[in-house]
């Protein structure tokens, strides 16, 4: 399976995704650059953490007007999945593909540690091999990681089952302690605790690993379907 | 040369975490009649006149200023000499 | 010669306007004497920053020269941008500390995070693509608000620019003194990997080579930010505030990218940050290490405010710019490079024979100087020493025993002392895990992170313990540095060198200098012993507040190991209920 | 009760990086009649009207809400009823 690692000026884990990929999962993997992607030849698609143009403005928001987003948008509408991360998350709400918006966190400091996570839908092609409600420790490191949406749509995210994650011990103010969301379809996921951080035991753990895994699960059952 | 000033606020109902810090900030600095705080952005933009300014105004607003989920905007443009 | 609106070099003179500038009456003799005549504004301005002793440790020069800087494994020493030490398979590892404490005074955030920027551009000039950030930070008493003011802001510009950059935090220490109440120490550390191949070197070489500017454009900021530095805080430093620099990190990340690539060039022949002193002692040094002269074309900087003067933008400390050298010729491609990050290359000199410095502005010569009496005859002083009073007290007294009745009292009043309390609050503010490389996070002895690709591992720590310096600045050095390796041993590494960052007061003060002098006497003889030489450092002079008290001494220590294999990783927590708990050593 | 909005910017001559990242991002979403950005902080005071009031807020801001090592602020009271 092909992952591309999208890479806007001030992504700074695009090589973290790409070694958890490559590395730790075993698959292939490129970073791309935003101005020469052309991500069709990509089965999925991995945007990375950090701070794209500096976060100024808002966190996400000036990278999700450049040009690889209408890329991004179509991989998103071929049912490939995309997966956001801290920063991608951000991106991923900015450019409307996810519901909602971040603020943020409630003490507006940054945070760096690993957080109980639980996996509130292990049915999604990034979940599916984690256990129904198993907990899992990830690291989040953010500092706008506040996620916000109006009632409605939070009763919209529930209704739909497309909450993934929610924080056990919500450290930075999320409505109902949302840690991560998938779009309607399910092939659209952001998250801002990092599983790109966790796929080593020498360096963590491994829980963030199965993410990855459940990616490529489900990429092969269809394409054993298909063959 | 129009300078372009424009007023980004969360919009009500939105919880505002640096509003609130600022404001436990100055009632414990003994700003006691302080009753609220919100905090917003506050932006000049310097550009060449056009026909359709405040047209191009409300859509750089929509498009990248401003992200209408939390945020609403207002703006002025004053004439520059 | 002179610009037209500017003070003459009579004025100059018979006003003593030198002075103004940090200049001493013999040193501005010196340079009469060097150039043959008066210099004009911008030349003074020039010998004023190259000579302070931010730039020329014109005090500290024969302090250092006791340092041990040599050994097996080093492969650069002082003098370029950071130190170097090889860790086998032709790799290496690049580390220097440096302070920021003036600015930090008067603008904490922002003097905290360019102090990170700066010590980034000094280990990623040198080819090396940063792996960790450490600091180590003094403060007065937190019951003082504007204390507490500068904590939180030092704190979260640290955060700030390193968590921007994408570059881990992962160690540090924080210590509270009333001795810091005016002026704290804000110390940042940076640790690089390389390969041997791609070690760069600020020279500029090859005659008729072209010089180029990369990076933010050059603004009124910091004008004076390196004598500023080697100044005592005075109510003065407050009117001087627009000498305060703002950072840039996400021009820093692309900055770090670019230049990563760019020593990939051939035609790269010299690469160099811009730091204190900016244009003037990049360009100055660069060409003084080449042996060559330098002509540069002021009108080409890239400038962000209009009318500027050339000794403003000689003098000025904006930040995230780089000066290359390039083969003559081959600019495009190099620019080219830059291109990419959005980062434009600009051609702003050539590199001569004449071995001076002159610089052009809207077609006049505003300066020509022999290159190396900026880099390198800068004036070195033996200050006077003088033993303190309070030590011979302090040596006089009968040792303490303290009687402890209640434990469980003593040992919560001790955990409650700032100092010695969880860091909690200001690690988690860092990131600590970008880069995937975090073995050992904040929170144990040393920081650990793995070399990707091999099994090898890097401890890495900072310590000072400045009251024991102060008590006995012999014996408190060497104990800053068997700390430090202890630190490292004890996370299962093999102590390699070090980088120091010397924090004094006024270095005219006799007793300040007698603890100098002493401090890295101690620090020496600990290195000589262990092994670890010294292979960068930073010196930082006249630390005192308002009323002219000094700082403590604070010698900080950062140092690295270098550990065989990952399984030797040994972290300080206690690991399960019903071990056992030994005590070694005397 | 008075609306006291306070406007906060950056010193001239005070790098705005922010500023400068949302001018390049106009400039390649084609709004190139725009020369210059300068982002700062708007706030908004809710607070009970006392006689002093203008030297309270001139107060708050050198206090707290601005940093006067590298902002300016200005500032408008208006009545709420
Ligand atoms: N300013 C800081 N930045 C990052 N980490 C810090 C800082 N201060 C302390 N730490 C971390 O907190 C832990 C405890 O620090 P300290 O109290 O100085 O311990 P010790 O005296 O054992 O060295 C160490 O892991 C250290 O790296």
């Amino acid at each position: 399976m092909r992952f591309a690692v999208v890479v806007f000026p001030g992504s700074n884990c695009d090589r973290d995704m790409y070694f958890a990929v490559k590395d730790a999962l075993g698959e292939e993997a490129d970073l791309v650059w935003y101005q020469e992607a052309d991500l069709s030849s990509y089965d999925a698609v991995l945007l990375p953490g950090g701070f794209s143009y500096g976060d100024y403005l808002r966190s996400g928001a000036i990278a999700s007007t450049s040009n690889v987003i209408s890329q991004i948008r179509e991989a998103a509408e071929a049912g490939k999945p995309v997966l956001g991360v801290c920063n991608g998350f951000q991106i991923l709400l900015e450019m409307g593909l996810l519901p909602g918006a971040m603020l943020s966190n409630k003490h507006l400091k940054f945070m760096c540690h690993f957080e109980t996570l639980k996996v509130e839908n292990a049915e999604t092609m990034f979940t599916r091999d984690y256990e129904p409600q198993e907990k899992i420790s990830i690291p989040i490191a953010h500092g706008d990681g506040n996620y916000y949406c109006d009632e409605a749509t939070y009763q919209e995210l529930k209704d739909n089952r497309q909450i993934a994650f929610t924080y056990e011990n919500n450290p930075n103010g999320s409505v109902g302690d949302i840690a991560g969301i998938t779009n309607k379809a399910g092939n659209v996921l952001g998250m801002m605790p990092h599983p790109e951080r966790a796929v080593e035991a020498l360096v963590g753990n491994e829980d963030g690993l199965r993410l990855f895994q459940s990616i490529l699960t489900h990429w092969r059952n269809n394409h054993a379907i298909k063959a | 040369m129009r300078k372009v000033k424009i007023y980004i606020t969360l919009k009500e109902g939105v919880l505002d975490p640096q509003g609130k810090a600022v404001q436990n900030s100055l009632h414990s600095l003994e700003y006691k009649n302080v009753s609220e705080v919100r905090v917003g952005k506050y932006m000049e933009v310097m550009m060449e006149d056009t026909n359709d300014i405040e047209e191009q105004v409300d859509k750089m607003c929509d498009q990248l200023l401003a992200n209408p989920v939390i945020e609403n905007y207002t703006y002025t443009i004053e004439e520059v000499v | 010669m002179p610009s037209k609106l500017e003070i003459s070099p009579e004025q100059i003179e018979q006003q003593k306007l030198y002075s103004e500038m940090g200049l001493r009456d013999e040193e501005y003799a010196s340079i009469k004497d060097i150039l043959g005549r008066r210099p004009n504004y911008t030349e003074t301005g020039l010998f004023s920053v190259m000579w302070s002793e931010h730039c020329s440790y014109k005090n500290s020069k024969p302090l250092l020269r006791k340092f041990p800087t040599e050994g097996p494994q080093v492969l650069q020493g002082p003098g370029e941008g950071a130190g170097i030490i090889d860790i086998g398979d032709d790799q290496a590892v690049v580390f220097k500390i440096e302070s920021h404490n003036h600015p930090s005074a008067v603008e904490p955030y922002q003097g905290a995070a360019t102090g990170v920027g700066g010590i980034l551009r000094d280990v990623f000039s040198m080819g090396a693509r940063p792996i960790a950030l450490l600091n180590s930070l003094r403060f007065g008493s937190l019951k003082q608000p504007r204390v507490k003011y500068l904590f939180e802001e030092v704190v979260r510009g640290i955060a700030g620019y390193g968590n921007c950059v994408g570059v881990p935090t992962v160690g540090g220490e924080v210590q509270f003194d009333n001795a810091y109440n005016g002026n704290p120490l804000v110390n940042a550390m940076c640790v690089g990997l390389i390969e041997h191949k791609d070690i760069q070197k600020g020279i500029a070489a090859g005659i008729g080579n072209t010089v180029m500017y990369v990076g933010a454009k050059t603004g009124r900021d910091g004008i004076h930010g390196a004598t500023f530095a080697s100044e005592e805080l005075s109510e003065e430093s407050e009117e001087k505030r627009p000498s305060v620099q703002v950072g840039d990190p996400f021009m820093e990340k692309l900055l770090i990218e670019a230049c990563l690539d760019v020593i990939q060039h051939e035609a790269l022949v010299g690469i160099q940050d811009m730091g204190a002193a900016g244009l003037t002692s990049s360009a100055s040094e660069m060409a003084s290490k080449a042996g060559t002269g330098m002509t540069m074309n002021l009108d080409l900087i890239p400038q962000r405010e209009l009318d500027m003067t050339p000794y403003e933008m000689m003098l000025s400390e904006s930040q995230e710019r780089m000066l290359l050298v390039v083969e003559k010729g081959r600019e495009e491609e190099i620019a080219q490079v830059f291109r990419k990050y959005d980062l434009e290359a600009v051609a702003v000199g050539e590199v001569t024979d004449t071995k001076r410095f002159r610089l052009e502005h809207q077609g006049e010569m505003v300066a020509d100087v022999p290159v190396d009496s900026l880099a390198e005859d800068a004036p070195v002083y033996h200050q006077p020493s003088a033993i303190p009073a309070y030590y011979n007290d302090f040596q006089a007294m009968e040792p303490y025993v303290p009687t402890v009745t209640d434990y469980q009292y003593t040992l919560h009043n001790l955990l409650r002392q700032p100092t010695i309390a969880s860091k909690e609050w200001v690690y988690d503010q860092y990131d600590s895990m970008v880069q995937t490389n975090t073995v050992v996070s904040p929170g144990s002895d040393a920081a650990v992170l793995r070399v990707r690709g091999t099994d090898k591992a890097l401890a890495m720590t900072t310590d000072c313990n400045s009251r024991y310096i102060y008590v006995d600045p012999e014996v408190g050095g060497k104990i800053a540095v068997a700390e430090a390796a202890r630190n490292i041993v004890c996370s299962g590494g093999r102590p390699l060198g070090l980088t120091d960052g010397l924090n004094f007061g006024s270095p005219e003060n006799p007793e300040i200098f007698w603890q100098m002098e002493k401090s890295v006497d101690g620090m020496s003889a600990a290195c000589n012993e262990l092994g670890t030489p010294v292979i960068s450092g930073n010196v930082s002079l006249y630390n005192e507040s308002f009323g002219g008290q000094a700082v403590y001494p604070t010698p900080v220590v950062g140092m690295v190991g270098l550990i065989e294999h990952t399984e030797q990783i040994t972290t300080s927590h206690m690991k399960q209920a019903g071990d056992l708990i030994y005590i070694i050593g005397e």
